[in-house]
């Protein structure tokens, strides 16, 4: 069995107090929880303070381009289906420049757990407006209050009906390692957005405001995460501040389970030689 | 007339000119004869001219030809808009139900009036005109109606055998017409048994065919691909081919996805490629910089159309180069391959994956409308060249010396600049690639020195760089006079080449089938006492001269022959240019 | 006052019966009605037989990139606020390549009508799968059949909060017209998702299915276009299939009205020139 | 000592370096010094070395200075790494009460601690302590404590007159006991009132700013861009500034929106510019494209960072040149603008948007985080220069003359290439601007008559280009020994020319401030009687000497001085190269 320290590599280099740190611990304690072995886990991440995941996450890594992680996680998982693949990064990288590969990525339902550290700005280059960031906020490119409104991420996500959505907080890693699990063992493409707040750049979506905001589903006994228009409603009821597993298709099936010819065993192990045979019966086509 | 001949048939787009000229192309060819063919088309869907030639011969043909013996037109601007192409005394079919040809001047062309639809009614239904077009096309050649009917029934059985005998009826028709009627003959010379390949054992097949089989012979496993023409048919090919054998195709939401899937293929250890054409490659630019500073192998295709921007979408070019040669900020390793026939689209293709898993870097492979879509005989696929080396890979025994994060990636110290790659899934190989500098275990570095080492560790893996890519020498190598192209245009000027030599002028063809890394000693050695040498490319710039002239110098010893209105070069227009380039009566 | 004539150009080069005749009508007509004059209306398309739009509308227009209308569009409104703008393309061009411009024009809410022909395939390129391509639809990049979920435009814009939601059918022109003309007479980012069927490349979504299928939402008496979760429900109900103006937020400002500094007139009749003072103020920043 | 001095201070990232060196900076100009600075940090937001260098001088600089005279040190970490750079008898002024200083070897070097912390408390707080070291510095080079006042006020003014004195105060305590407790002093002369612009006149700002400013004074008023180090000061100075003046700033969601955003604006008859770094300067070479080819004025500045990929996002290279000149698939015509200096930067761009209209295509201005992040002291803005030449831009009067659809946005007849401009909203000018092959009125076509014509038409525009950008040539004018660069490399350079002369070896100086098109004819004539020509550049592979040997040749004569590790060319390492290179004594 792998432990927690197997999944560790050198000192996380974000500022004191970043959220980031309980994403990478919930995901590490996720890993141990689930019998994972190191090598056996990738993190594809974007650029951004949250891109640095893949530095700091002890599997194997990409530590891709801004707004990138998805396309190039979908392929490691499609080239090695016995990979358990995250891609990771933040709401710039993912629902910025990057909302299009998102977007697709809930079409097509590859079995990659898409992890983004939510913070509402853009930490790595010092504070400007994130797409997720709060009407009226002032950064250093919104001096007078962002106007955008919000991309929602869970409301996009029902809208496409991806398989598995979940919200997490950084400041609750028992939920949050709950919500990894289950999305790493959700077949097909899940989401995991988190709350991370960014201490030094972000002084509005601060562990305080999530602390006295956030609604958790989880505990909510009533509610039903199969019910997809529901769960929209309820997301929209509590203005998406709510955590949990917030909407779950059961029945989708993955991208895997339906792509014409897809092997059994992972691309990495079919034989690059073509036989004669294959050879004599591709030439008859050019005949 | 000798057995050359040039044979076209126009109409409006959506018309099934394609299918005529395929079912003429691919008859010719499974009769022994070497065809060559090129499909004239436009951006839109339905209306608009389109034509498809196929040129014909019994010897090898590297180009389609600049003349058309036989033209099949279905409305009159297929005959103004191809007049110019006409040979003396062409034959020109047309259907006298739906047209009264006009000939534009009045040049010695027969212009020979077929009731196409009637006849095609009376075989059956007057969708078969293009069939009873065929026929007398047939009868102008001088063959045997008979050794269409494999093709025809290819074409029609699975429509049952009363279509079959339909179309066959067609051809007839058309073939008894025009033999009562018209006396013009264009004839095929009969097959020998003695050619150097076995008929029966020849190929039709297009560059990006080509280019899907190469992928598939050398290896690759996944294409991530988003539709663009004239490169969307190496994602049919490897739609239709690779899941029989264990690969995968992902349509991707854009090129900017397509070539991240790519890398990440590639990163987990399956050979993967992109292909694309301009607009989609320049969208790569970003990701082709993260694959040579990950060093992560990866294979892009482009398939040239003319630019720039949307440019002209259904027509070819060569203009390409610069960009693949520098596009991307910052500065990266990358090897460009330039094949220049339907044979080396499937060599240098598989190559290119044993090249990029060898360097760990992107190749580019630089193909064209022209060559990927023009169809035509080849004697054969070289198979027997195809190999797999997949360079410095670790086994997991290599890594189990290792312990865990300890293992250097990246290892700057490596004589060659090539430090072994571990695949996700080994134990101890634990890295990560990325596209910030780094260090030996894949961390971010901002530190001088390793820097420094990490550039120079990149920079020296291609300093040695030898292959059998490279140049490619035909002709008088003692000549003063050489002819210099890249890529597609290799047959086109191979045939100017005989042709000037023929009309008394020994020039030397020097033919690059890689640009990057430059082959800088042998085109030396190519250019020893060359005085004057024509640059002939597919493009307004001459951005191959301008490559030679930055590499190498030879500023006042060349001269540029250029074409950048979408057609592709006429044989005339490469010896014309040529006469007036190279002093005449130059002998040696 | 214009008429149809002075929005018409050259003959358009569709395929005859392509659905896309319908909207350039539908357009030309809406323009009528609104009493716009041609050299005050732009269309900024993409690129695919419906980017042929730009060519075939009478106005100024701008023929850009694959995917690329969104931006280009809004720019042209932002720098002209005096300019009738619209976008214009397909369902490959926009909800493809275009997806991430789409979600953040829907943010960000400049005053563009946003038009989408949608016919499930790409048309220019002679018949591959879409975004919006149903499920086990045969495509030429899909001969066993789509297996991604199809993008659903209304319920993604709704979930973004997009203030002006319609679709129309270019089998209704009427509706069609009346679609545009509130399309345009709203302030800030306006969707008209066309059904219009390609007629030689999709032998599924054909102007018959629609007209078995649509049902009209402006002719339903119950149906309520201002109350969001509502409407995500009845169209997710009808499974999509729906005509009509689907939400409207009458609230929402518009990106003019919020940006900061924004002028009066048009940015295109500002002087470029700096006056003496302004050269002092700012030279006094930099002492 | 003479009047040039170097001034460092560092620590941890996220500690407040930036804001003391801003302080200490600020303050010597205003005092009437020059200073030029230069930021060290790191791809982190807290932790990593930082460091803030400042040079100062009563003569003009041009370059940030080899030398640190005196280093305020947070940390051992900064006297370690910048060990090498200290002067001899440097001083470094480090807190007592936050670690022990150990020189790493025994040069003569002043560790002078002091109880930074303790004297700030004394003032009133510590985190003053940054003004402690400030005012021991002010000692140093023997000025007066009361002269900082004013930018203490500015500071601290909004604070209230109490954190004022508190920070006066904490100057005083450092100044004080450094006084008290050292000897070692680098006194900065005293201003003479005599030098030849008046201090109080001249500016303190970056080419970051300055490129902000031109793009206002230019008629800018409209940019979109996306947040990427180094180039988003630049958005941070338009939003400041653009709105006061009618201008807008739109943050795209990423590159490619703000680049056909640029475009869009352009179309609609806006100045309007994008400012990025490499990645996001890649992700535009496909609206590149449709720029150039429908002909759309608009300006691109790329501050570039080190590549390729991430690269070093926070250090300086100049290695996006190939892709600015190259960038984008098939073949536009572009101007790329290398200014030199933050004057420059200024003019330059405000002239891009003239360059622009005038050849209604893209223009790129190539800065670097060197000189875009370094702020210096300059004389003056060239505000003089600015005006504003739109070019052909059609009145609706000349509209008038043509009826509907008649008028011809891409006339190809135009001798120059350009064709008048009208802009949406004018009667009569209806076009169509697009990336497909046009029609002069704007429609796709693709007949090859067209094409050649479309594509000549766009190829004259720059045929016979004269603008004053080009190259600038200092030193001696005869000399056959020249140093070649282009950009933000000019300034220390000129330094390295300056300080070779000083040693008997006279070389001239040729720097590009324009790189396409290429000033061939002022380059031949510069290059004229030169027998050895060293190309510095801060790049792995010489992009810039490639391009002269592409465009003129020159292949034996250029040396290359390359620096690729992030920072910034050090006087000396080109001093030394020079020597190397250049053969001794070659005098005339
Ligand atoms: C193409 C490109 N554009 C811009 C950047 C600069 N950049 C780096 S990180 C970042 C934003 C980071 O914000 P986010 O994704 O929210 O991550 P965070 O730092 O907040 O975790 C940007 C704009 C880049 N690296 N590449
Ligand atoms: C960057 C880029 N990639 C690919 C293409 C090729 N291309 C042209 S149109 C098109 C798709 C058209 O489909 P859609 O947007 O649905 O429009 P339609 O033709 O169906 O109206 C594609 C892939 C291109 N022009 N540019
Ligand atoms: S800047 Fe913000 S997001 Fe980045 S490491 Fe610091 S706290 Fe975290
Ligand atoms: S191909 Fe389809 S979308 Fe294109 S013009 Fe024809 S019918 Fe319309
Ligand atoms: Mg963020
Ligand atoms: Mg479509």
């Amino acid at each position: 069995m792998s432990t927690i320290a197997d999944f560790k590599t050198e000192k996380p280099t974000w500022c004191p107090g970043c959220g980031d740190f309980g994403v990478l611990n919930a995901m590490q304690k996720a890993c141990v929880n689930l019998g994972l072995t190191p090598e056996k886990v990738v993190v594809v991440s974007g650029i951004g303070c949250s891109g640095k995941m893949s530095q700091h996450f002890g599997g194997y890594g990409v530590h891709s381009l801004h707004g990138r992680s998805l396309p190039t996680a979908q392929a490691v998982k499609l080239a090695n289906r016995e990979l358990t693949v995250f891609a990771a990064g933040g709401d710039g990288d993912g629902y910025g420049i990057g909302m299009g590969h998102f977007i697709h990525a809930m079409r097509r339902n590859v079995d990659v757990t898409y992890v983004v550290m939510d913070n509402h700005i853009y930490g790595l280059t010092t504070g400007q407006a994130s797409p997720t960031s709060d009407v009226g906020h002032e950064t250093k490119t919104s001096p007078h209050g962002t106007i955008e409104q919000p991309i929602v991420p869970l409301q996009l996500a029902m809208a496409q009906h991806c398989g598995f959505v979940a919200q997490g907080f950084s400041g609750n890693i028992k939920q949050l390692v709950s919500l990894m699990e289950r999305a790493v063992t959700h077949k097909g493409f899940s989401l995991v957005n988190v709350f991370s707040p960014c201490v030094t750049f972000n002084k509005v979506n601060t562990y305080e405001f999530y602390r006295d905001h956030l609604v958790n589903l989880d505990e909510e006994e009533s509610y039903n995460p199969q019910d997809r228009l529901a769960a929209l409603d309820r997301v929209a009821a509590a203005n998406n501040l709510v955590t949990g597993v917030i909407y779950e298709d059961l029945d989708r099936p993955s991208f895997a389970e339906q792509l014409y010819g897809y092997p059994e065993q992972p691309l990495t192990q079919v034989n690059l030689a073509l036989s004669e045979e294959s050879y004599e019966e591709i030439l008859s086509s050019f005949r | 007339m000798s057995g050359d001949i040039g044979w076209k048939v126009g109409g409006r787009q959506g018309e099934g000119i394609d299918s005529t000229g395929d079912i003429y192309a691919v008859a010719l060819h499974r009769m022994g004869y070497y065809v060559f063919t090129y499909r004239h088309f436009m951006s839109l869907i339905k209306g608009g001219h389109t034509n498809y030639k196929v040129r014909s011969s019994d010897q090898v043909l590297r180009h389609h030809g600049d003349l058309v013996h036989v033209l099949v037109a279905f409305d009159q601007t297929t005959i103004t808009h191809n007049w110019h192409e006409l040979a003396d005394g062409a034959v020109v079919i047309y259907d006298t139900a739906a047209f009264k040809a006009k000939a534009p001047d009045d040049r010695n062309i027969n212009l020979c009036g077929v009731p196409l639809t009637e006849l095609a009614k009376n075989a059956g239904s007057s969708i078969m005109k293009n069939m009873v077009a065929i026929g007398a096309s047939i009868c102008i050649h001088e063959l045997e109606l008979e050794s269409l009917r494999p093709v025809v029934e290819d074409k029609f059985g699975k429509k049952g055998p009363t279509v079959v005998e339909q179309n066959m009826e067609a051809l007839h028709q058309g073939y008894v017409y025009f033999n009562e009627h018209f006396s013009a003959r264009f004839p095929l010379p009969p097959i020998k048994k003695s050619t150097h390949s076995l008929p029966s054992a020849r190929l039709y097949a297009s560059g990006n065919q080509a280019v899907g089989f190469g992928a598939l012979a050398g290896g690759c496993r996944f294409l991530s691909a988003y539709p663009i023409t004239p490169a969307t048919e190496i994602m049919y090919w490897a739609l239709a081919q690779f899941p029989r054998y264990g690969g995968v195709v992902v349509q991707a939401e854009d090129e900017i996805a397509a070539m991240n899937m790519a890398i990440g293929a590639n990163f987990a250890g399956v050979r993967a490629m992109t292909s694309t054409s301009g607009p989609g490659f320049s969208l790569m630019m970003e990701a082709l910089g993260l694959a040579g500073m990950s060093e992560t192998p990866v294979v892009v295709v482009d398939v040239q159309r003319s630019g720039p921007s949307t440019g002209l979408p259904t027509k070819t070019e060569q203009s390409d180069l610069n960009e693949a040669l520098h596009g991307t900020h910052g500065e990266i390793q990358r090897i460009v391959l330039t094949p220049r026939t339907v044979e080396e689209c499937f060599l240098l293709t598989a190559e290119a994956f044993n090249l990029a898993e060898r360097y760990q870097l992107p190749v580019i492979v630089l193909s064209d409308l022209y060559m990927g879509m023009s169809s035509q005989t080849i004697d054969e696929f070289p198979l027997d060249k195809i190999h797999h080396e997949r360079g410095k890979l670790l086994q997991e025994v290599d890594l189990e010396k290792f312990g865990s994060y300890t293992y250097q990636r990246y290892n700057a110290d490596v004589l060659d600049g090539i430090s072994p790659r571990a695949l996700p899934g080994q134990k101890n190989g634990r890295y990560v690639a990325l596209g910030n500098e780094h260090s030996g275990v894949g961390l971010e570095i901002e530190d001088l020195a390793t820097r420094r080492a990490q550039v120079g560790k990149r920079q020296r893996k291609l300093l040695n760089f030898q292959h059998f890519t490279g140049i490619h020498l035909d002709g008088d190598v003692h000549s003063p006079l050489a002819l210099i192209g890249f890529g597609s245009t290799w047959g086109v000027m191979e045939e100017a080449r005989i042709a000037l030599n023929t009309n008394g002028l020994q020039v030397k063809h020097i033919h690059f089938s890689r640009v990057a890394p430059f082959p800088t000693e042998e085109f030396k050695e190519a250019m020893k006492g060359v005085q004057t040498a024509l640059v002939v490319e597919q493009n307004s710039t001459g951005q191959l001269a301008d490559l030679i002239q930055k590499e190498v110098g030879f500023h006042d010893r060349l001269e540029r022959c250029l074409r950048f209105d979408g057609d592709p070069f006429t044989l005339q227009e490469i010896i014309t240019r040529s006469e007036q380039v190279f002093p005449l009566g130059v002998h040696h």
